[in-house]
């Protein structure tokens, strides 16, 4: 089923321009008249304006829902057109973009609200409330962006969106620039994140050209337009090289936005930013848009199998790695940073393998129970945070940590080191249940939502790439080990510093949110339960080749299946991960309080900070240390980079072309030859040539003399030495 | 007849004596009566080929160079004159203050 | 005489009234000098407008034509012509569109000897206008050296530290690119019988091996200028020393004059040899890409890294030039303007500073969002349109070069794919300088008590912001303008390069 | 001779009758005429000037000629008479403040100075080797006074006795040659030489030697390379108002006879000379330029520079053979002649402004500040840096862009590109000048003659304006290669 192009869009799906709109409209507001807004109006105004662009999203779908999935592209305004070359700024209203919408826009809306009451602590404890309005402007801003990202209708006003999301990323990871380490810690954080996901940029623009290339000349007219139709119905008649070339370029685009193997490096360090931003934008939506890229590019992708085995492998290989990271982290939001990544990881195998519905779906529950267990975190910082604050004012509590200092922990106090936590599921009630929702979500257990999307991306992988699906399971695995790890560190136990003894719950804004997502944790996975496959029957109406291949699937599971297939589910494949998953769970609640039981008996000093520590060895420091992947690419890129640019600046440019060139070769020389001209040769050479000369004449003239020759008839004789010259030459001319 | 060559050869002679002699005198006058001793050389070739062709002009050309080479005297000899009641010294070597 | 109020005639030497005004004030006058300076290049704005007005856009020629013989030697004849077509429309409009602005930068910043700053300024701004409209080589020539004179004392006097130094590095060196050009101006103008361009264009017929001479004669001038690597060594200097209105307009538009005459001259005059010579022009773009991004990212002193970027945008320009069609010469068109935007308006923000603390060592700074939050935003925006973001003007000139470029059939795909890692570095040094201007704890004592900027300084800045979002947002009016000359322009080099085996 | 062709004849010779006669008569009055009241010889010297000019311009158009055809009027003469008396005026202008000021004011500078031009403007009518000798000494003897003037100054004096010896040394190369000449042709009349030469009745070899060494002796005049080492000296050690007539009077005059002589006498040698010609010009551009860098001294930087503009405009004569080449040569020598007097004018009165008493105040650094001081002065000094380095819109552009233009008409592109590229080198000192002037500080002082600031300000003006305005300057120029033979 092709979309068809409405141009006059009707009904609903002429309001498309408002998702982005609203959003733009709220950040102007906030500009112009945030300063005389009190904070609460500010962030409420900045949440109405994208609940305003959930609710046209919601409209849409009702629309599309009215229209059986036919979506249609609404074309807003001419932006580039030069000779063959012809992009509008065109909105795509199709069931995979309403998808996407609803999540940015619902999530997106959660998240707002949530940070109304976050940012108010946020920028109190960080000492500038300034800064209230700037987040809500730059949230706004990424709402806009991400909107314009997923709306897009062709790659480039995709990639309009793409880089504009990642200014955002870039100026919410840095936006407490002050912070961090040396004070400039989270800057660099977020450069580190722009320019790494410039990289992958560069994948993407060269496949763009790539594809303007290759597939311009067979546009119809000539003229490309670079929109998801066109290229969808050009790519067969294309090379096959050439569409691979392009989807693995893509990729990296793909694995710079969404954090894949080898460009995730930024994503752990993007967690200087507010906790809310952490959710919404390195969780739940940003990172993911790789994934709807692929989605996206679903008719290219299926042209070339090596290229989805391409896609898969990455996406599996990072599921794992980071997973294993992820086992060995403290900060409680660079656990859940490398679980996104490994989730991410898990969609990008999936759609890579062609699995999109399968990837979409995992998408979609991944940005609820993240973006939950986020803000769950945060919930639980802002709490700590309450705590140290209580410790601080009371000197009683001041002198116990002190002491508690002296026992061991000399860093400074840092509220996201689970380390410094244990036993808040007393003091944080709600915090912890929503948390517990989320983890679950996470690790796969029936029914909470990540158990139906990630079983979905197993059952496919196990179809369509066996090596994948080792990869993905044993990943799994380790996500329901770290999940169950931080759980137990959180919030079981006994409080390991006194703010966490402190600590207590935040107030409804921040945890009403948070309920709401805890229930689409829930039961989000509802969406797409066996036999009924909403979700599925929803994205097929875009995406076919997933649709041919699932409705295979699906009608081979009802008619032909093996016993295991019940309604699309593969029980075995769900059985094996939910066992292991529990197994993993019981494992890290044996370790976590068990052993740490045990362990107690040591003294405080040759104590580990985690058992697990002492049970791996050097392993578990290769994890805590991300496998060293930022200091080879320190090794590898940066310092080369750095001395490079050095070298050509300061040695190359300055000293040899600026300095020795210009200056000593051609001044120099220019100002040396001047010199040669205006003494030895005007005064020297020429009285030297004269004076040989006028020898020679004295000689023939019997005059042996010598005389010291005078100016005057050193002019004369220059001028003898000319006729001489000249005279000769013609005479020798002449015969 | 003595053919013309043997005397414009003589008159290069001349001439080149004369150059030499500016090249080499250090007395500004002796300087001055080698270049009289170059033109000299040119009314002397002026004549022979005024004879050649038969033509006056040529000799005419003498009478006029003479004559410029009696202003020239005057002139010169006036500055020589100059100079010697400034520098007592009429050596062409010594007059080198201006240079470079 | 109806022909002084021919619009362009009227644009170019508009500025001039202003000078001969500010002949007859007092020097002691400065706010009036500055006042009839400012109004003068304003007008001059406002005329261009109307220029702007009478344009047709679908028109591929020259229009709005001045034209009347100017005089002759011996029987070459030099034509006083002056035209716009959509290769130079955008740059006549940048040009009377930066004055004002740059003019309006020295309030404060030029206190000794305004009037002859001034005067040079004006005198700049008729040098320009002359050589975008200048459609006969002699009188293009002409202006194309006479820039050299007032921009040459602006950094002479108004200077920094070496002032001298960079003034005559930088008249010597484009002087020495020049005078080849000069030489082949000549022989164009004796061998084809005219200097006036149409004219020559539609003679052609120049042997390829001349012109291959003339090509790199021409190229020669109008490389220096760009400047293109290696060639750059000038610049540096030359921005470092000058005054920030200098540079602005030194960025903004002395640069476009070599790229516009690239455009202008070397591809429709000899576009045999453009098509032949397009690879090493393209080689010499892509390692200037690389080169200068490269080295901004080493600089220490932060006008001294805007300067090295501009040797990596332009590079984007020639780039794009020489990828002979459409995409690539309409995007570096796009680009020249661009460039005039955002690397003006980042020498209006160094020079903001500069005012302030005396100093461009960018250690020297540090957190100063905090203090100067508005200052702090501009140049955010500022920034992100120079290292091209989507949705700023920067991204729409790269990207069109970059595809045109990959898509040529004259150059290698190579030099777009490489010239696309410029895009990556370019972030890296231009948020390196946004980290160390902005970002982090203010640590320096004297940077507590800077002021945010004041309405004036905003107000220089506003509408360049304005354009930076404008043709990054809808650039369509912009391509609109120029889209029948460029056609017409790769139709020549098209119908040149089938000649060729 | 009857009168009536005497008076037919006189005509053509009218303008220079006129000035020999003011001048002798001038002479006369000078005696009674109070020491401290010399302005007024001046003033009768420029009136005589202006009427000498009005009469050369009166000639325009008129193609002539007299006395056996030993002087002509053509369009060649006419324009070189204006520049000459024109020159003849400014001459003036610049020495009446600077004469009182250094105490050298005596009423013979003005005659000699008339004699001297009347000796250039003979030399610009003159068809004969007999008359162009004649008026090469009757140009060149006021001048060896003229350089002396400053008496008892004893650089003065030197520069008074180097260049008299120097110049009679190279007048006896032009009067053997013009004896060669003679005796390969038997005449010294132009038109004759030319006919012979052209019949093939001429001894080549004597006719080339015979112009080779016209070519050292003018060129000695020109200040070629390497006929050039007078120059920094003689323009130094002269009084500064000489200095600057004879930097554009000399040359005119000595190009004046070079291209009559090789336009309309002998463009039978060019296959053998212009080798010489252009490998003078290559050199002298080369060195005047080359040398003029080292110099601190603005007085030598402005000779070495007059040395270099000799090298330009040598290029013409490069293309004298060129029967299609030779006109444009001619013409855009002569314009530039036009050129390099406006703006060497301009320049010199800047300098004598400048100079303090006994030749203080001429070095560069001297020149500092002059820009905040006087910035009027400063600008047309800047201006005919410019036009010398040959930047538009000056006239020394127009010029250079005529003369390139005919070097590569006539297919010397290498010789061209020598003369963009030491115009390149020129720029770097011609630089030096402003960047002294304007960018560093200093306090200099200035004569409050209101004539030199007159000549610097309308010779800048002119600079400037000319150059636009340049067609009707180009078509004199033009107009005046139609030689009378």
């Amino acid at each position: 089923m092709l979309l068809s192009e409405a141009t006059n869009a009707g009904g609903n799906f002429s309001l498309v321009p408002l998702v982005v709109f609203f959003p733009l409209i709220g950040l102007l507001l906030n500009i112009i008249f945030g300063g005389r807004l009190g904070e609460k109006a500010i962030g409420w105004l900045a949440s109405l304006a994208s609940g305003l662009a959930f609710g046209v999203a919601v409209l849409l779908g009702i629309s599309l829902i009215g229209s059986h999935g036919a979506g249609v592209t609404v074309p807003f305004l001419d932006w580039i057109t030069i000779g063959s070359l012809h992009l509008q700024w065109a909105f795509r209203v199709d069931t995979l973009s309403v998808t996407m919408m609803l999540v940015v826009g619902g999530v997106g809306t959660l998240i707002h609200i949530y940070a109304i009451g976050y940012m108010h602590e946020d920028v109190r404890h960080n000492g500038d409330p300034g800064r209230y309005r700037r987040f809500f402007v730059f949230f706004n801003l990424f709402i806009a962006a991400m909107m314009v990202l997923v709306s897009a209708d062709n790659y480039l006003m995709l990639f309009v969106g793409w880089e504009g999301v990642g200014l955002c990323s870039y100026l919410l990871i840095g936006f407490w620039y002050d912070k961090g380490k040396d004070g400039i810690g989270n800057a660099i954080a977020g450069k580190k994140a722009f320019i790494t996901n410039r990289i992958g940029d560069f994948g993407f623009l060269v496949a763009s050209f790539l594809m303007f290339k290759f597939f311009q000349p067979l546009a119809e007219g000539g003229v490309f337009s670079f929109d998801f139709d066109s290229v969808a119905a050009i790519a067969p008649k294309v090379a096959s090289p050439v569409i691979l070339a392009i989807t693995l370029f893509m990729l990296l685009g793909v694995a710079g936005k969404s954090a894949q193997l080898p460009l995730f490096v930024w994503l752990p360090d993007a967690m200087a930013g507010p906790t809310p931003v952490s959710a919404l934008i390195h969780a739940a939506t940003m990172v993911t848009a790789g994934v709807y890229l692929v989605a996206r590019s679903f008719a290219i992708y299926s042209l070339v199998p090596a290229a989805q085995n391409w896609v898969a492998i990455v996406g599996g290989v990072t599921a794992l790695f980071a997973a294993t990271i992820a086992v060995a982290q403290f900060d409680i939001k660079k656990v859940l940073a490398y679980s996104t990544i490994s989730q991410l990881g898990f969609m990008v195998a999936a759609v890579g393998m062609g699995a999109f519905v399968a990837g979409m779906f995992h998408l979609v529950t991944h940005a609820f129970f993240k973006a939950l267990l986020f803000l769950s975190a945060g919930s639980v910082i802002q709490g700590m945070e309450h705590g140290h604050h209580a410790v601080e004012h009371d000197p009683l509590l001041r002198r116990k940590m002190k002491q508690n200092e002296r026992l061991g922990s000399t860093h400074h106090f840092d509220p996201q080191d689970m380390r410094n936590m244990g036993g808040l599921r007393h003091r944080m009630k709600t915090t912890y249940w929503v948390y517990l929702a989320g983890a679950l979500a996470l690790a796969g257990i029936v029914p909470w939502a990540g158990f139906w999307s990630k079983d979905e991306i197993l059952a496919e992988a196990l179809h369509l790439n066996p090596a994948v699906y080792w990869l993905l399971t044993i990943a799994a695995f380790f996500t329901a080990f770290y999940m169950g790890r931080q759980v137990i560190m959180v919030f079981f136990g006994e409080p390991r510093s006194e703010p966490a003894a402190q600590a207590h719950e935040n107030p409804p804004i921040m945890t009403v949110p948070l309920v709401i997502l805890a229930l689409l944790s829930t039961f989000g996975g509802f969406l797409n339960l066996p036999f009924i496959h909403t979700f599925t029957h929803w994205i097929e109406y875009t995406i076919h080749p997933a649709a041919e291949a699932a409705e295979a699937g699906a009608e081979a599971a009802a008619h032909a299946g093996p016993w295991y297939m019940w309604g699309g589910l593969n029980l075995i494949v769900a059985g094996l991960s939910t066992l292991l998953a529990l197994i993993a769970i019981a494992l890290a609640w044996m370790i976590y309080t068990r052993r740490v039981e045990a362990l107690k008996s040591l003294p405080a000093a040759r104590r580990p900070d985690d058992p697990l520590r002492s049970m791996l060895g050097p392993v578990f420091t290769g994890m805590e240390h991300k496998w060293w992947v930022d200091e080879l690419y320190e090794f590898l890129i940066i310092k080369p980079y750095v001395a490079i640019s050095r070298f050509l600046a300061e040695v190359i440019d300055w000293k040899f072309w600026h300095d020795f060139f210009h200056d000593t070769i051609i001044a120099g020389g220019y100002r040396g030859l001047a010199w040669i001209f205006a003494n030895p040769i005007d005064l020297g050479v020429i009285d030297g040539i004269a004076n040989g000369l006028a020898e020679g004449v004295r000689g023939l003239a019997a005059q042996a003399r010598r005389i010291q020759t005078g100016f005057v008839r050193n002019y004369a004789l220059s001028v003898f030495v000319g006729v001489v010259l000249i005279i000769s030459y013609l005479v020798f001319q002449l015969r | 007849m003595v053919p013309v060559m043997y005397y414009v050869i003589l008159s290069a002679i001349l001439f080149i004596i004369g150059a030499l002699g500016v090249l080499i005198r250090r007395n500004a006058i002796v300087v001055f009566m080698s270049i009289e001793l170059m033109l000299n050389a040119a009314n002397l070739a002026f004549v022979a080929f005024a004879r050649q062709y038969a033509a006056t002009s040529g000799q005419l050309f003498v009478f006029f160079v003479m004559t410029v080479a009696a202003a020239e005297v005057a002139v010169g000899l006036a500055l020589i004159v100059a100079i010697f009641k400034t520098k007592a010294s009429i050596n062409v070597d010594q007059i080198n203050t201006l240079k470079g | 005489m109806n022909f002084v109020i021919y619009p362009l005639t009227l644009t170019t030497f508009f500025p001039l009234l202003g000078v001969l005004i500010i002949l007859f004030l007092k020097a002691e006058h400065k706010n009036a000098i500055r006042w009839v300076a400012l109004l003068t290049s304003l007008v001059t704005f406002g005329i261009s407008i109307a220029v702007l007005a009478q344009f047709d856009t679908a028109n591929p020629d020259l229009q709005l034509v001045a034209r009347a013989p100017w005089f002759q030697i011996a029987n070459w004849t030099v034509h006083f012509y002056m035209a716009v077509d959509g290769l130079s429309i955008l740059l006549v409009m940048l040009t009377t569109f930066l004055t004002p602005i740059s003019i309006l930068s020295t309030w404060t910043a030029v206190e000794d000897r305004v009037k002859e700053f001034m005067i040079f300024f004006l005198l700049l701004e008729v040098g320009m206008l002359g050589v975008f409209v200048a459609q006969d080589l002699f009188l293009f020539y002409v202006f194309w050296e006479f820039t050299l004179v007032p921009m040459y004392f602006l950094i002479g006097i108004w200077g920094g530290q070496r002032r001298m130094y960079a003034a005559i590095k930088f008249f010597l060196y484009t002087m020495a690119g020049s005078i080849l050009m000069l030489l082949a101006i000549l022989w164009l103008g004796i061998y084809q019988g005219t200097f006036t361009v149409p004219d020559l264009i539609a003679k052609g017929g120049i042997p390829d091996a001349v012109q291959m001479v003339l090509f790199i004669a021409f190229a020669a001038a109008f490389a220096i200028k760009v400047p293109m690597w290696p060639l750059h060594s000038w610049l540096p200097d030359a921005h470092v020393e000058a005054p920030t209105a200098g540079s602005v307009i030194l960025a903004g538009v002395l640069l476009k004059m070599g790229t516009y005459g690239f455009l202008r001259f070397n591809l429709p005059l000899f576009p045999e040899a453009a098509v032949k010579a397009a690879p090493w022009m393209a080689l010499l773009a892509t390692i200037g890409i690389i080169y200068g991004a490269a080295v901004s990212y080493a600089q220490k002193d932060v006008k001294k890294l805007v300067a090295y970027s501009s040797v990596s945008h332009l590079g984007f320009v020639m780039l794009g030039l020489f990828a002979l069609n459409p995409q690539g010469i309409a995007g570096g068109i796009l680009q020249m303007v661009n460039h005039g935007l955002s690397t003006g308006a980042l020498f209006l923000i160094v020079g903001m500073i500069y005012e302030r603390r005396h100093t461009r060592d960018m250690n020297a700074f540090g957190g100063l969002w905090k203090i100067m939050p508005i200052y702090g935003v501009l140049t955010l925006i500022v920034t992100l349109s120079s290292m091209g973001l989507p949705g700023l003007n920067g991204f729409v000139g790269e990207f069109t070069i970059l595809l045109g470029a990959f898509g040529s059939e004259h150059i290698s795909p190579w030099f777009a794919g490489i010239s696309a890692a410029g895009v990556i570095m370019a972030a890296v040094y231009m948020l390196y300088m946004f980290q160390k201007l902005f970002l982090g704890p203010v640590d320096k004592e004297e940077n507590q008590a800077l002021k945010d900027l004041n309405w004036r300084e905003i107000v220089t800045l506003i509408p360049l912001l304005v354009f930076i979002f404008w043709i990054g947002l809808y650039p369509k009016p912009f391509f609109t303008l120029m889209a029948p000359s460029v056609d017409k322009l790769v139709t020549i080099i098209q119908a040149a390069a089938a000649g060729l085996p | 001779m009857s009168l009536s062709d005497l008076v037919l004849n006189l005509k053509v010779i009218l303008p220079i009758a006129v000035l020999v006669l003011w001048a002798c008569a001038l002479l006369i009055i000078d005696l009674f005429i109070p020491a401290q009241r010399k302005g007024l010889t001046a003033l009768l010297a420029a009136l005589g000037l202006a009427v000498v000019l009005g009469l050369a311009v009166a000639q325009a158009g008129r193609q002539e000629s007299a006395f056996n055809d030993m002087v002509v009027v053509d369009g060649f003469s006419t324009f070189l008479n204006v520049l000459f008396a024109a020159s003849g005026l400014a001459g003036i202008a610049l020495a009446y403040d600077y004469l009182k000021r250094t105490g050298m004011e005596r009423g013979e500078y003005y005659t000699l100075l008339m004699f001297s031009i009347s000796g250039m403007m003979l030399m610009a009518q003159a068809t004969d080797l007999i008359v162009m000798f004649l008026a090469l000494e009757l140009l060149s003897i006021p001048l060896y006074v003229l350089s002396g003037f400053a008496r008892p100054r004893a650089d003065s004096e030197e520069a008074a006795l180097k260049y008299f010896l120097l110049g009679s040394f190279s007048g006896a190369f032009v009067v053997f040659g013009i004896a060669l000449v003679f005796g390969a042709t038997g005449s010294t009349a132009l038109a004759t030489v030319l006919e012979v030469a052209r019949n093939g009745a001429a001894n080549l070899t004597l006719l080339v030697i015979g112009a080779g060494l016209v070519v050292v002796g003018l060129g000695f005049k020109v200040a070629a390379v390497p006929f050039h080492m007078w120059t920094p000296d003689v323009y130094q050690g002269a009084p500064s108002a000489v200095t600057a007539f004879m930097s554009v009077g000399a040359k005119a005059g000595g190009f004046a006879a070079l291209l009559r002589i090789f336009m309309v006498a002998v463009p039978s040698t060019s296959a053998h000379l212009w080798l010489v010609f252009e490998i003078l010009a290559i050199l002298t551009m080369l060195l005047g330029n080359l040398v003029a860098i080292a110099q601190t001294n603005i007085k030598r930087m402005l000779a070495y520079s007059s040395i270099a503009h000799a090298g330009y405009i040598l290029m013409a004569l490069v293309t004298y053979g060129l029967p299609t080449t030779a006109p444009i040569g001619v013409a855009a020598a002569l314009f530039y002649l036009v050129a390099y007097a406006v703006t060497s004018f301009g320049a010199w009165a800047v300098v004598i402004a400048l100079e303090k008493a006994e030749g203080k105040g001429l070095e560069l650094d001297d020149y500092a500040g002059l820009g905040r001081k006087y910035p009027l002065l400063a600008l047309a000094m800047a201006v005919f840096m410019l036009s010398f380095t040959g930047v538009p819109p000056t006239l020394g552009f127009m010029g250079k862009f005529y003369l390139f233009g005919a070097a590569i008409h006539g297919g010397f592109v290498g010789l061209a590109l020598f003369g963009v590229v030491t115009s390149l080198i020129s720029a770097y000192f011609y630089l030096r000048v402003i960047v002294i002037m304007y960018m560093r500080e200093g306090d200099p002082e200035v004569s409050a003659d209101p004539w030199l600031k007159f000549t610097a300000i309308a010779a800048a003006v002119l600079t400037v304006l000319l150059s636009l305005a340049a067609g009707p300057l180009f078509n004199l120029a033009a107009r005046a290669t139609l030689f009378l033979n």
